[in-house]
């Protein structure tokens, strides 16, 4: 299988994400019968966002499982199978409910090659759709990926473009590791040009999606589309956002993102989640650390989710969670050296 | 006007006949708010989800008719009907946190799946199956504790019997004999799961014995049969004998929520289940013309209309008053 | 020498006298090595805690002994005799584990509650109670996806009954037939919490009803009878008849952990457990006289003081490796 | 009840952190009926660590109520019953077992008041022990309070000794929201001067524990023992660290940091926790992110567990979370220029 990491040329065959994760399902599990997939109403339902419509027409019932209410179960029944040799791919229907997983991802997934002396593997993905802008309000908006960053073991993945969605899915499915894959529902149905093979982005490779002079904007899942969108509007004004996209938090490849502030002099963190406790601390901390400490013209921002729960109200709901405005007005402020 | 065998029946109970229309008619409110939120929703006038309790009103109304006014109510996702009918519930107020305004009963700040009003003892829906049920055996603690005799009723689903919670929650209000009635609705699905697929045992009544307590199965869409277990489910809690476990047992006549193809099922399963419409079945049971029934829904559904007026009416939530209620 | 009416129950059950010794001699190292595990932590040689299962030895070889070469394990925290009757199981590996020896089973890093070979399908032991059982919904659909005639078997404690993830496991095993024998062993109690408070029910076993899944309760210091209703429940599950729930009744002689000073219960109630005895009793049964059996347990004592030996001559883990292990 | 925030002078009378708690539970649960105390094993056992010894005895089983093992059941326990009018004190034996909790804690306990508009309260504390050296290995040995910070509606407390541990415990104990009380095993045999009476301290109220002009030493739980005692090795060399402990992490009064970096111009976190994705990057990036920035004449360093589960054999153990030494030379070379 090919390894891809820029959007190839050609022909643009352009699919939604959704599209993009069913049509890696489909190519992996009709050539590897370890692959299965196991969550509530992946079957006939074709799960909650529609990703795996299809494949139980095309594996059976099988090799897609419908679960009980039981997201517990559902962990566990990826970490055993992982371990004895299988590859299952387990959804949570939304990323609030792997509340309800955390001891067997934590405990048991992430600790159990480190606890075994390094003997056995699990190599399972869960996938699971996260964040707000749906009206779901406070229990079904949550984006709780930084908890799996501080994880040892586990392995967090936020494609933020079909594109990336596939590629990123395939490589999960063929690392021999728990892979927390976090889907965001507002990119379900935005499209990118998808090629029809078979191809691996790696885990683990930050992608820089848009070069720039002026800030470097680290940004994850649907805030890299705002940030890009940030970044045309600014261009306007003569600002040139550099945008880069980790695609991979934990293991973080962190090289391009220094590499980036030591050019720009400046850093902005871009994220959904709630800030205090969030990954955005986790970037500064790395900036922080590195060598472009001493190339930092201004302090690093964190734009981020505010601290509270995700309001039902529809323009409470818009307001908690960063949009295009925020980036652009923080960036600018930036830029303008403002802080 | 009440049939002479019906009017038997609700004084063998202690129900007078003005209680029984009034039970008929939080039937039909709720019908009627079920379906304006429909409407409201296809006409994006609400966004998010709603799960929608249309045919499954006898449930809620025999639940709360045997509860009284001072026990607690922990509901469901799906928990509309029971919320309308809990003793001093305003549609207006629910209909406008429906729609995400500040007279609603949450601010607006939860909209169809967090509708609560703890003052009266109303302690909230639940987005999360299973969510209310261990939450449930606190609430129990405090009537245990403060040795008055109320009751807990925890409200959730066949689906909600699957789940890690339903059975530490059961467990643990059953060896401490906690004055709770763990009232499963089941509708024959969760999502797209069909019951016979998730369990192996015919009722989910059947699990009552894991724990030693009483389990009892009603047919959920006959009122006065869920009010009867209810009724005595809730003496043997204000007994001190411990909880029960009540499957009613149900049908939900739409889709699981505002998208719902329903491919895991068939339109003559629905229809079979539509013809064992509470509604109209207590109705006719209480000796009702079609036209005095009727004339009743209609007051049912002017009332949801005028909750309609009342929530356009009322001002969205202030995004300046975003951060707060986090913390007290 | 086996006496008459022994060998004839042991051939009954396709058991040789060898294999009898055996299985007898394998409780006599279980139980050896849980006192010298005993005495080391005693010594301050080891550090951390364990959960001794002296008094427990029967349940551990009479599920294994009904277990096949390449089914699987899954095992508690109170772990080191099922671990040590598994197939394959060296004594050696197992101290050195224990002992947090780079040779160890886990290279040092697991330790008493987390000793694992996966190579011989031993999917270790869980420091968390109930931990393993969603664990073996996954390795049961291994099996059916392979289509293999394999068992799993998931040890828990009667505490392990009461917690969330019994509740899903046990049900998705059931509903997908999956060949899973749940083995609780009832030791009365959970920590300090005694089984009758724990439980308002007779047996655990009487939850599987709650399944649809047969249950059936054991006496658990009776070798042959534990293995009896083993052998059942693994042909039922290699028929594809789906999971068991065998609750071995048995008691722990010891504390907890490390630390318990056992207010919860009285000396009596451990000295009547402690005549039910499980190794003199099966050496009874065969017929051997003290003088025999005893020589035989010399046997077992001394292949763990070997594996001390072992242990003690074995490397600690270099510092440098720290961070191996993580990421495959 | 007085409100103390410095340790009081007069007759020393030392208590462990377990007696310190015990004497808090005790006093509170004699006066206000409302305070029950609940978990596995803590009646007749006198829970895990010895915290509720004696309690049983005193207010009875109905007040100390042993729980089956339901983690979930005992923070559901804990909210219903707060949620109706009761001030409920719930244990998990260790914190790794809060995982099983987390849909309740998180989902529940901390959302209930936003989403039913501000009109309720959750008045509960949940205590948990954390952290390693006890050679319990990877699934007894958790520090996992970022998961924590990082849920807005939870309060997030910590004490560092027993003086703290008492004070700390009333707070939470009359607070109206949710508390995560997070103990260190290793501190609980620890001694402290502890008055008799009844005093509280106030939650949000961040501690300099040591003054000093060279660093800014920023610990939290055992972590602040072990940065005071390189605090005192580090005065030997004339190094003066000013050691600050926030005491309670979410909310987060971080002024008293933020003075502190100004004054010293040099900062460096420390906690036990696993470094990626833990409150060291929310604690760099709030000093990045206020005035203290421009007085930064070095990167602000973390000083943090290992990114791996704990290991169980006793040297490796020791070797994965920060020890006196590592504070004492990460602070040696930070004051030195070495960064
Ligand atoms: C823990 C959890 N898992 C999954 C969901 C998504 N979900 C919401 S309702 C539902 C089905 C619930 O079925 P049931 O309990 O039978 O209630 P019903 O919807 O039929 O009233 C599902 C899967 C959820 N809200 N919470
Ligand atoms: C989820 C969880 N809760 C609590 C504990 C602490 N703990 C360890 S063993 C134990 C008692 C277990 O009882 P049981 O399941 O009966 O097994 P036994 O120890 O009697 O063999 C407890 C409470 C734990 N390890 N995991
Ligand atoms: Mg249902
Ligand atoms: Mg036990």
């Amino acid at each position: 299988m090919p390894e891809q990491n820029g959007h190839p040329n050609g022909a643009a065959r352009e699919l939604t994400v959704v599209e993009a994760l069913r049509e890696a399902l489909n190519q992996i599990m009709a050539i590897d019968e370890r692959v299965f997939v196991i969550g509530e109403d992946v079957g006939v339902y074709g799960g909650a966002f529609g990703v795996s419509a299809g494949l139980v027409q095309a594996y059976g019932a099988d090799r897609v499982i419908d679960t009980p209410i039981s997201e517990a179960g559902i962990a566990g029944a990826c970490i055993g199978a992982a371990l004895t040799g299988m590859r299952p791919v387990g959804e949570i229907q939304f990323m609030d409910f792997v509340t309800i997983s955390m001891e067997q991802l934590v405990l048991q997934a992430a600790k159990i090659r480190f606890m075994f002396g390094g003997k056995a593997t699990v190599p399972m993905v869960l996938r699971t759709p996260a964040g707000s802008g749906t009206g779901a309000a406070a229990q079904h908006s949550e984006s709780l990926e930084n908890w799996f960053v501080h994880v040892p073991g586990l392995k967090v993945v936020m494609p933020s473009n079909a594109y990336d969605a596939k590629g990123l899915l395939l490589s999960a499915i063929q690392d021999d590791n728990p892979v927390i894959f976090v889907e965001h529902k507002l990119l379900y149905k935005t499209k990118a040009h998808v090629p029809e093979e078979m191809y691996t982005i790696p885990l683990s490779k930050t992608n820089v999606a848009r070069q720039g002079k002026h800030l470097t904007v680290i940004a994850t899942s649907v805030m890299v589309q705002r940030a890009l969108q940030a970044a045309d509007i600014l261009a306007g004004e003569g600002i040139e956002l550099e945008v880069i996209d980790p695609r991979t938090l934990m293991p973080l490849d962190d090289a391009p993102i220094i590499e980036s502030v030591i050019k720009t002099g400046k850093a902005m963190v871009v994220h959904e989640a709630v800030k205090t406790g969030g990954f955005g601390g986790e970037i500064v901390a790395r900036i922080m650390e590195s060598e472009a400490f001493g190339y930092l013209e201004a302090p690093v921002r964190r734009v981020a989710g505010l601290d509270i729960p995700i309001p039902y109200n529809r323009t409470l709901e818009m307001n908690t969670v960063p949009q295009v405005q925020n980036i652009v007005d923080e960036a600018r402020k930036l830029v303008k050296g403002e802080y | 006007m009440v049939a002479a065998v019906a009017l038997e029946e609700l004084q063998k109970r202690g129900i007078s006949a003005e209680q029984a229309h009034e039970m008929l008619l939080k039937m039909m409110l709720i019908r009627s708010f079920e379906e304006k939120a429909e409407e409201l929703f296809a006409l994006g006038r609400v966004h998010g989800t709603m799960h929608l309790s249309i045919g499954q009103e006898a449930s809620a109304v025999g639940l709360s008719t045997a509860l009284a006014r001072n026990d607690y109510l922990l509901n469901t996702h799906r928990g509309h009907g029971h919320c309308l009918a809990w003793y001093g519930s305003s549609p207006d107020l629910m209909m406008a946190e429906f729609m995400g305004k500040e007279t609603g009963y949450c601010r607006g700040r939860g909209g169809s799946m967090h509708i609560a009003n703890v003052d009266t003892n109303n302690l909230g829906a639940n987005g999360i199956v299973g969510g209310g049920l261990p939450i449930s055996v606190g609430v129990g603690l405090t009537i245990k504790l403060r040795k008055t005799d109320q009751v807990a009723a925890a409200v959730f689903g066949d689906g909600g019997a699957n789940t890690g919670a339903f059975h530490e929650s059961v467990n643990m209000a059953s060896i401490w004999d906690l004055p709770i009635i763990y009232f499963c609705e089941n509708n024959q699905y969760a999502m797209s799961m069909a019951f016979k697929r998730a369990f192996n045992i015919e009722h989910v009544s059947d699990r009552a014995s894991a724990y030693g307590i009483i389990g009892v199965t009603v047919d959920g869409n006959d009122l006065l049969a869920v009010y009867d277990v209810a009724v005595e489910a809730v003496a043997r809690a204000r007994r001190g004998e411990g909880p029960t476990l009540i499957e009613s047992r149900t049908y939900r006549w739409k889709g699981h929520s505002k998208s719902d193809k329903q491919a895991y099922r068939t339109r003559e399963e629905v229809k079979e289940w539509q013809e064992k419409e509470p509604i109209r079945r207590f109705a006719t049971f209480l000796g009702m013309s079609d036209e005095e029934r009727e004339a009743l829904h209609a007051q049912a559904r002017q009332r949801i209309e005028e909750s309609v007026v009342f929530s356009e009416n009322s001002p969205e939530p202030d995004v300046a008053d975003i951060m707060e209620g986090v913390y007290a």
